[in-house]
């Protein structure tokens, strides 16, 4: 077991988060030295590289450091794999996108590795008050990427909603801190646990409504409704990879922090099955029903990306070992193929003035048969059809479901799945059937994005097809969990 | 030789192969010699078979050759398998005979047609169907001759398909035999699930026991059998595609339907003469549809003008007697009739054929008279197959005839009205059939003068099986004599074992009361031939001396001619009932069913959906302030639920 | 009535106008003024609460800084109270926000309520004097220098990032950047050209 | 390779659509010819399967079974039986039929298109293998996307809606029967303590009556959709018209065979309390398609959707057939299956022939075409007798075993269905005089050529397999016999229905209360 | 001595405050500021439950929470700059070209 009150000073339990910082440094160093200034997109990526070692190389490692305020557990560290693989993937694709649009600035890289921090310290910690500054880190950045494309109002837009309406979930989730502390005295997880007949006992409100609102703050990162407003603007008006960075990366730190929580933390309070799986029905329901009348993809993407966490919010509701690795698994399937549609759609915008609405794609597979192809793949895998990961993601998570007794909720996720089966066709429809409306200017590659799609591409289909490796994973990693 | 016996059926086969997959790539003798040939051959194998058959004793005629197992499944199990007992020695006799002589025939009638070679590869499908039918071993097999000859029926009625009533009466008679077939297949379902087999050997030997005799089982699989025969032999209420049929070739018309197919259903009913015997009930339904048959199609027959029609309604009448005699349970001579029926009746069809072919395919009646002397041959042997069906004592049918009329009216299924029934139509088949010659052969030449000038006897080909078929329209009925004539009923004999199978099933002594009255017989015989003279005597004041009669009655009964006329307008009856509202019908589901009611349902659904997500959009304002507040209104009710657990 | 009592009772009122008023104001810069007002009022109820240091920081840096940061945009942005502000939202919908944020407040305030003195380590909720080292500049900085050393360090990066996101949202535009595009998006936009389904 | 013959034929399109992706696209030809050699390969593949399976046999036959995601219990587990082994040689036939038809139809995106077919090759014939039951719907799901780009792609002009149709209503169905499998997957595990999905397992398992209805109730809605059972048909008139004529035939040939085979080899031995409940509400939805298919069918304009809807009549009676639950009736159903198959893929192969020429498929613009088409027509007119059922073609033996085996099970049922006997005569017919017969009143149809030595390649086997099947289709009932009794013996191993000696299936519930009752009487009076 | 009840409700009446003012202010900098309100109101329930647990963590993380506020802020405020300088205006309302 893990010593939970070690108050040792052990920086090798923080090493991913500090090479990320140390690389950020670099790149805000070197960016002010003007030929320097393009190895940082370099910088970023071995920040990266070296923080995705670092993150392997701490699995299996399960200790606990700074007065119990860094809990390292194969569940973390699964973690920081998924967001460094996230960061990276993000990496490769935006620095092309970023030049073309003028955007190509070093602090872009820094802010990606220091929001890559954020989900790391917030998935690394036990501990209320960590978990919040890591939402912090996280966000700011976020808010500042959204925005990064100055001379765009949509951008503007963007960044301004997410930061206002970040800002204002932040001050609930501070309140439901504050709430919880004044329930227990603590604001560690671990105490909260073992404690909970006395706070329970004596203050249940108190906890009962902390709890409440630490779930609207971080239900608002992972797009529940009704905390999801602001996902389909910020979506839409960001930079496309940042939103490729948005739509996976903060929602699976967001659901990392949440599993702790919810499924190991309060696990104890009886409520919590009930009121996630309105939160799940509501969710993916809400979301699939919006996304029906999108014409842009992007946008489309967005309210997807909300009724995806529906799906995952399903295993909240569920409980359990079984259910806490197919939100894992399923996360990761979403990451990979979620960020392949992106990344297909960063390809598109790199041609001047495309904007991803779905007129632009029509006659797509003309001209492009293999991305447009690949593109159906990814709508595919969200879909959910096999031999995508998409279906064995969804198998796994609603087989858990079931296995609970929860069969009206998965019939509700899988009449929503079916609903999505429209609007993610329409992509496809748009791009093979529609006849081309005007001459389609071709998209240029880059190593660096091909090798995007090539990882998301075999991750999608060579996970669908054997998935027995990161089921495995996702297994273990819970076991070492608080 | 019985070994090959198989060889009867698949001659003709062979013949519609190699004609069929070599059509237009061979000459027409070869083909000639090809069709011809092997319902030649055939013929020959039946008679070797026949005389084999009959060097049998009485009671062990009967060869089953089983060739493969067709269709098998758990205990159901059905080969192809052919059987040869007397039943079906006569009809492979007379559906070899007349199909041979109506091919021969079809040489000098068809040797101007474009489509020569199909013809003759859809009449040796039809004999391969019709002896497959006849010389099947069970009722499946019997079931594929009998749907076979339906085919060829359908092709050759729609032979000439560019003639929109030839492919309507094609399809027309596909699918009123359909509706019978119908009848058919349930009832053989019947018999199977009651029986276990629909072996006939099987089945005679087992019905008894399966059944109860009289039972309401036993009848209702004898009814539904009977819709299939009403349905290929033209029984009301199924007649109506027969006359239709006359668009096709007049041999076709005279093999089809004359001599063999449409007999089928006689033949049939004889075949299951075991079932019917133990269901008096619905030999009694027999009995009364055919005798209404009989004298229904022959009212129509009275008033139709084209010669082709009114040797078609006379075969329906025909076809009536037969189904009366079974009906009687004289199945013998229900089948002796059908013999006799076979040859006078191709007769009459070929010998009209021989007068189309004389007057340029000009087929109405009022616009003949005279031919006589033009096409002799013709003319002969067209009187003597009228006087064959007219009854005149003598001739084959007088025999056949009578012995129905005389069943109808002394077996114990039998029953004076049948015997009027049938006494009434004898007198207007001489009418209508006089009419027939006399306008036809008699009285002035009211052809235009185009047809006129090409006024021919046909060529031998066609005459020389008139004169045979005239031949055996004479002779035919002789072996068939009745007791009281003093001679010996041989095909009486020659049938007994068909038919004892079936008085064994029910315990009865039926039948056999008949000789006993040999002056009600003869009265009966006096009285029926009277009235063909009456009626012949009529017809010639009519029709050839005072034709200003016939008009003044038409005239006269106007109302009644035009229903005659017009066939009781059965066709447009089943037009407003059946056809019409069935199209509406389907129509309605097409229209309204599936487009309105079960896709606008899912459209509906989509629709919905759609509208739905346009009014949420609206909820996406663009506006952080709202956002914020659904925000807040979350957190309320969140706060809320968890204030109360 | 305690002199506790009294100095709570102003204060809380202080506080409570302040931040109402702050929220009134057509004028940001009367905003800013008033919140600082409101922060004074909360500073007050620090200090009651024994958090002496706390308050003191809130002041030094809430008041001195992060609000007078504010002032110096908005002075930056030379914004007037006839800013265009539009037109105030409709009254329902206006209604519907009050009401949410008061049910908010009642929902808070009842649970406050029905825990009142639940298992405190003070009888009946009410507190009594700490000993001197609560809320000492020591204790708050052993604190942070030992339990929440972590976190302390975190506040850095945070820190840090806020700047880079500040000066990169904020800065000049260099030569590097795309000219401003032609239709330039000046003032109120309202359409979009979001229309038109397939 | 014996072992691993199965895969083989499985995944030799697939790995085919693999090359087809290395040539370039602008090479038509070779592009054919390989989708060609391929699929022919893959049929002598699959008829070197039915040399070798072993008729008369019982249980599956080349089974693999190789744990895929063990802690889930999936395996990639593949076997045959009688059943599916003509399926497979069917579809592998049609594959091949349709390539060959498509030749000259398809002229855009060639290759895509050869790559669509294999794949759908790929995806039919791993559902006819597949015994595990997510390997199943793997497979199931597999097939939806190549036919949805062909017939999205290189269908007709509403291609897109039907398209999307057909996606939306097959997706529907299959995604409760997801639930439904997990259902299962959870009930084995809390009955055997592992998890599996092996079918041969699941079928042992013994389940609740009210779970048994609700599972076979989702399995059913996907096999009906997909059958179609009345009324979820909708989307096959519109799929049949839209999509490319190799698609309608492997639609119609195959695709719905897969709804029909779900029944057999799912409901059927899984569930079989259910499936004896359910006996006359899927008989009398199969009856109103019988006759309301034959009906619909009788007033359609364009011959495809005449077709479509003779589908959905055809299907009624192979739903009749297998839900008369005796050796009969199923027997007769599966080979039904078959005969629909070579019947309506002959028939849209003809279809797409004279569309190909005249671009037309509206059953007015013709008339008189035996004339200019001998051949043709003739072929046209074997095809629609087979499809009319008559006897000595591959219809009759089908219909007349499955009507066979609905008259014992329920005489009503059949009498009703064998009125759709007369009214598919009806349209057939009906259809067949208003193209063929009468005089050519269209100038446009003078000029028409007759098949071609392609066409005739094509339509030669498929006339061949109907007389074949017509005359002597003992070889078929020796490999469906044992099946079909497999099937029946799992259904009764639960205990709640029972096999009588005719091979006919009845529930034993009235006989359990009866003796139960009279167990609870004695009781009573022991007191 | 005044219950730490009073001082709770004071804080959640900020904070509803601060709510109102996130809810219905037009002008994107009373509005940031409306949201430092909030934080603040929550740091004065963190003061006071420290209080009331007697335990002195809630100030530590008062410390780091008016951190966050500040960093908040300046990014908020950067924004602001930027958008008004786009747009020419800070009315919240105005920032709807995302929408639907």
């Amino acid at each position: 077991m893990i010593d939970y009150t070690s108050a040792s000073i052990d920086f090798a339990l923080l090493g991913p988060e500090i090479a990320l910082l140390a690389s950020a440094f670099l790149i805000l160093v070197t960016g002010y030295v003007k030929s320097l200034g393009k190895l940082s997109p370099g910088v970023a990526f071995v920040g990266l590289v070296i923080a995705l070692v670092l993150s392997l190389n701490q699995w299996g490692n399960q200790s606990s450091g700074f007065f119990g305020m860094v809990t390292c557990d194969d569940f973390g560290s699964a973690f920081k794999v998924i967001f460094t693989l996230i960061a990276i993937l993000t990496l490769l694709m935006a620095h092309r996108y970023l030049s073309h649009k003028s955007l190509n600035r070093p602090e872009f890289y820094a802010l990606l590795n220091i929001s890559t921090m954020g989900m790391m310290v917030m998935a690394n910690s036990t501990d209320l008050v960590v978990m919040f500054l890591g939402l912090e880190i996280m966000s700011l950045p976020l808010y500042v990427m959204a925005g990064m494309a100055r001379r765009s109002p949509e951008s503007n837009e963007a960044g301004i909603k997410y930061f206002v309406m970040g800002a204002f979930a932040s001050a609930f989730l501070l309140m439901g801190i504050a709430f919880v502390y004044g329930a227990s005295g603590t604001t560690d997880l671990r105490r909260l646990v073992t404690d909970y007949h006395y706070i329970v006992g004596n203050f249940k409100l108190y906890l009962y409504s902390g709890v409440a609102m630490i779930l609207v703050g971080f239900g608002f990162k992972v797009g529940a409704v009704p905390f999801h407003s602001w996902i389909p603007d910020v979506y839409e008006g960001a930079p496309t990879p940042v939103t490729a960075f948005f739509s996976v990366g903060p929602k699976a730190a967001g659901f990392a922090v949440l599993l702790r929580l919810f499924v190991f933390g309060f696990a104890y309070i009886g409520l919590l099955s009930d009121v996630f799986w309105v939160l799940a029905a509501l969710t993916m329901t809400v979301g699939n029903i919006m996304a029906l009348r999108q014409n842009n993809i992007k946008r489309m993407l967005a309210y997807s990306s909300i009724a995806h966490a529906g799906y995952i919010l399903i295993a909240f509701a569920v409980g359990g070992d079984s259910a806490v690795s197919a939100a894992m698994f399923y996360l990761v399937a979403y990451a990979l193929f979620n960020t392949g549609a992106f990344a297909v759609l960063v390809l598109l915008e790199t041609r001047t003035g495309c904007k991803s609405d779905f007129s632009e794609l029509s006659g797509f597979s003309r001209l492009h048969p293999y991305l447009s192809s690949v593109l159906a793949l990814f709508m595919f895998a969200l879909c959910g059809f096999p031999p995508t990961v998409g279906f064995f993601g969804k198998f796994y998570l609603f087989s858990a479901a079931i296995q609970s007794g929860f069969i009206w909720l998965v019939v509700i996720g899988v009449m929503n799945s079916f609903v999505s089966v429209y609007y993610y066709l329409r992509v496809i429809k748009v791009s093979f059937f529609d006849q081309p409306q005007q001459t389609f200017v071709p998209v240029t590659y880059s190593p660096a994005i091909i090798v995007v799609l090539l990882i998301t591409l075999a991750g999608t289909l060579g996970l669908g097809l054997f998935p027995q490796q990161l089921l495995d994973i996702s297994q273990s990693a819970i076991f070492a969990f608080l | 030789m019985t070994e090959y016996l198989y060889l009867i059926p698949i001659l003709p086969l062979v013949g519609f192969l190699i004609n069929g997959l070599l059509i237009g790539r061979i000459p027409r003798p070869v083909i000639t010699l090809i069709g011809c040939g092997s319902v030649a051959l055939s013929l020959a194998l039946s008679l070797s078979l026949f005389f084999e058959l009959k060097a049998l004793p009485a009671d062990s005629r009967m060869i089953e050759q089983v060739l493969f197992t067709w269709i098998v499944s758990g205990n159901f199990h059905v080969s192809m398998g052919f059987l040869l007992d007397p039943l079906s020695a006569v009809m492979i006799l007379v559906v070899t005979g007349v199909g041979f002589l109506i091919h021969v025939y079809s040489v000098g009638y068809m040797h101007k047609d474009p489509g020569y070679g199909r013809y003759f590869t859809y009449l040796n499908l039809f004999t391969f169907s019709m002896l497959t039918l006849v010389l099947a071993d069970n009722f499946l097999l019997m079931f594929v001759g009998w749907e076979g000859v339906g085919l060829c029926s359908y092709l050759l009625i729609g032979f000439w398909y560019h003639k929109k009533s030839a492919a309507d009466a094609g399809k027309k008679a596909f699918i009123v035999n359909r509706i019978g077939d119908f009848g058919f297949l349930i009832g053989m379902f019947i018999v199977f699930w009651q029986v276990g087999s629909l072996n006939f050997v099987d089945i005679n030997a087992m019905a008894p026991a399966a059944f109860i005799a009289g039972g309401s089982l036993i009848t209702i699989t004898c009814l539904l059998l009977f819709v299939g025969a009403t349905g290929k032999s033209a029984q009301i209420p199924l007649f109506v595609w027969l006359p239709d049929a006359m668009e096709g070739p007049t041999p076709v018309s005279a093999l089809i339907h004359a001599a063999t197919m449409v007999t089928a259903g006689v033949y049939m009913i004889v075949r299951s003469n075991v079932l019917y015997m133990m269901s008096p009930d619905a030999l009694f339904v027999v009995a009364v549809v055919g005798a209404l048959t009989a004298i229904f199609a022959a009212t129509i027959g009275l008033a139709q003008n084209d010669i082709k029609r009114v040797l078609a309604y006379s075969t329906v009448s025909q076809l009536g007697y037969m189904f009366l005699a079974c009906g009687v349970a004289a199945f013998t001579a229900g089948i002796f009739h059908l013999m006799t029926h076979a040859f006078f009746k191709a007769l009459l069809f070929l010998a009209s054929g021989s007068v189309l072919h004389a007057m340029s395919d000009e087929k109405d009646i009022r616009k003949m008279g005279g031919l006589k002397k033009y096409i002799p041959i013709t003319y002969w042997t067209f009187l003597i197959g009228t006087l064959a069906i007219t009854g005149i004592p003598g001739l084959s049918g007088f025999f056949s005839k009578d012995e129905i009329l005389w069943k109808a009216f002394s077996s114990d299924y039998g029953h004076p009205v049948f015997w009027v029934l049938g006494f009434v139509t004898a007198g207007l088949t001489a009418f209508y059939m006089f009419r027939l010659v006399y306008l036809t052969f008699h009285g002035p030449e009211r052809m235009d003068d185009e047809t006129k000038s090409h006024l021919h006897e046909s060529p031998k080909s066609m005459t020389v099986p008139l004169i045979i078929l005239a031949a055996l329209a004479i002779a035919g009925g002789w072996v068939g004599m009745p007791h009281i004539l003093g001679a010996t009923n041989y095909f009486e004999h020659w049938l007994e074992p068909v038919m004892a199978s079936g008085r064994n099933a029910v315990d009865t002594h039926a039948l056999m009361s008949t000789s006993s009255n040999a002056g009600m017989e003869w009265s009966l015989m006096v009285a029926s031939v009277g009235l063909v003279l009456i009626s012949i005597f009529v017809a010639r004041m009519f029709y050839n001396k005072k034709p200003e009669l016939a008009t003044a009655w038409q005239k006269k009964m106007s109302g009644l001619h035009k229903l005659l006329l017009n066939k009781y307008y059965i066709d447009e009856i089943y037009g407003a009932v059946i056809v019409r509202p069935t199209v509406y019908f389907s129509l309605f589901l097409w229209k309204v069913v599936d487009v309105v009611l079960i896709d606008g349902l899912i459209n509906g659904v989509a629709v919905v959906y759609n509208d739905l997500s346009e009014s949420l959009r609206q909820v996406q304002t663009g506006r952080v302030r709202t956002y914020a507040t659904w925000f807040a209104v979350g957190v309320v009710v969140l706060i809320a639920v968890f204030m109360r657990g | 009535m305690s002199l506790d009592l009294a100095i709570f009772v102003i204060s809380a009122l202080v506080a409570v106008f302040g931040a109402t008023m702050m929220i009134f104001q057509r004028n940001p810069v009367a905003s800013v003024l008033y919140l600082i007002l409101s922060l004074v009022g909360q500073a007050v109820l620090y200090v009651q609460l024994g958090a002496a240091f706390v308050g003191a920081v809130l002041i030094i840096v809430y008041s001195g800084a992060i609000l007078v940061l504010f002032l110096f945009v908005i002075m930056m942005l030379n914004l007037r109270s006839s800013a265009d502000l539009g037109e105030p939202s409709p009254p329902v919908s206006r209604f519907v926000k009050y009401f949410v944020s008061c049910l908010i407040f009642l929902e808070l305030s009842f649970i406050i309520r029905e825990s009142l003195g639940a298992g405190s380590t003070t009888s009946a909720g009410i507190v009594t004097m700490a000993d001197d080292s609560f809320g000492s500049v020591e204790s708050v900085a052993t604190l942070l220098f030992t339990r929440y050393l972590y976190p302390f360090e975190l506040t850095s990066v945070l820190l840090l990032s806020a700047i880079v996101g500040a000066v990169i949202i904020a800065r000049r535009a260099t030569e590097d950047e795309l000219p401003p595009q032609p239709e330039k998006a000046v003032g109120p936009i309202s359409q979009k050209t979001n229309e038109g389904q397939e | 390779m014996e072992s691993q013959i199965l895969t083989l034929v499985t995944f030799f399109p697939l790995l085919g659509a693999a090359l087809l992706l290395l040539i370039p696209k602008e090479r038509h030809d070779s592009v054919k010819s390989i989708a060609l050699i391929i699929s022919f390969i893959t049929m002598l593949l699959s008829f070197w399967l039915y040399a070798m399976f072993e008729p008369l046999a019982n249980g599956m036959q080349f089974e693999i079974n190789i744990p895929w995601v063990a802690s889930l219990g999936i395996s990639y587990h593949m076997g045959i039986d009688g059943i599916s082994l003509l399926l497979i040689v069917m579809t592998t036939v049609l594959n091949v039929l349709a390539i060959l038809a498509s030749f000259n139809s398809i002229t855009q995106n060639v290759k895509g298109y050869y790559i669509s077919m294999l794949l759908l090759a790929t995806g039919m014939i791993g559902v006819f293998c597949s015994l595990d039951l997510f390997l199943f719907y793997v497979f199931w799901e597999v097939m939806l996307f190549p036919m949805y780009f062909i017939i999205g792609l290189w269908g007709g002009v509403r291609r897109i809606y039907a398209a999307i149709k057909f996606v939306l209503f097959t997706m529907f169905g299959s995604l409760l029967m997801l639930v439904a499998i997990l259902y299962i997957l959870f009930e084995y595990q809390s009955f055997a303590g592992e998890y599996s999905f092996d079918m041969l397992k699941l079928a042992q398992m013994p389940l609740g009556h009210q779970a048994q209805l609700w599972l076979f109730g989702a399995f059913a809605l996907a096999f009906a959709i997909k059958v179609p059972l009345w009324p979820f048909h909708t989307w096959l008139p519109d799929a049949h018209v839209e999509a490319p004529t190799a698609g309608s035939v492997i639609l119609a040939g195959v695709l719905l065979k897969m709804g029909t085979y779900g029944f057999i080899r799912i409901c059927m031995p899984m569930f079989p309390e259910a499936t004896v409940t359910f006996i006359p509400y899927i008989s009398v939805l199969s009856l109103i398609a019988i006759i309301y298919g034959a009906l619909v069918a009788m007033v359609q304009k364009d011959v495809k959707s005449l077709v479509a809807f003779s589908s959905v009549s055809h299907m009624g009676f192979i739903m009749l057939g297998l839900f008369a639950l005796n050796l009969q009736g199923m027997e007769g159903a599966v080979l039904q299956m078959l005969n629909h198959g070579i019947s309506t893929g002959a028939l849209f192969l003809l279809v797409g022939m004279i569309y190909e020429r005249r671009h037309t498929r509206l059953i007015d613009q013709f008339g008189g075409l035996a004339k200019v088409m001998p051949m043709f027509s003739a072929v046209f007119m074997i095809v629609t007798l087979s499809s009319i059922g008559l006897p000595l073609t591959n219809g009759f033996v089908g219909e007349f075993l499955i009507l066979l085996g609905t008259f014992k099970a329920n005489v009503w049922y059949a009498v009703i269905a064998a009125s759709g006997v007369i009214l598919s005569a009806c349209y057939m017919l009906w259809m067949y005089q208003r193209m063929f017969y009468g005089k050519i009143t269209n100038k446009e149809n003078e000029g028409l050529k007759d098949l071609s030595i392609r066409e005739k390649i094509i339509v030669i086997p498929l006339v061949l397999l109907i007389f074949w099947i017509g005359v002597y289709p003992k070889p078929l009932f020796d490999r469906i016999e044992p099946a079909v009794k497999q099937v029946m013996n799992q259904m009764g191993r639960s205990g709640t229905v029972e096999v009588d000696e005719d091979f006919s299936i009845k529930p034993v519930l009235a006989d359990r209360t009866a003796e139960q009752e009279l167990i609870v009487k004695a009781e009573k009076e022991g007191e | 001595m005044v219950p730490i009840s009073a001082y709770l409700i004071v804080g959640v009446a900020l904070f509803a405050i601060g709510t109102v003012g996130v809810l219905i202010s037009r002008n994107l900098i009373v509005l940031l500021m409306s949201v430092e309100l909030m934080l603040n109101s929550a740091n004065l329930c963190l003061i006071a439950f420290s209080r009331s647990q007697n335990i002195m963590d809630g100030h530590a993380f008062v410390f780091l929470v008016l951190t966050i506020a500040a960093a908040e802020a300046a990014v908020g405020l950067a924004m602001v700059i930027t958008l008004y300088r786009n747009r020419e205006t800070i009315n919240i309302d105005r920032f709807n070209l995302l929408k639907w």
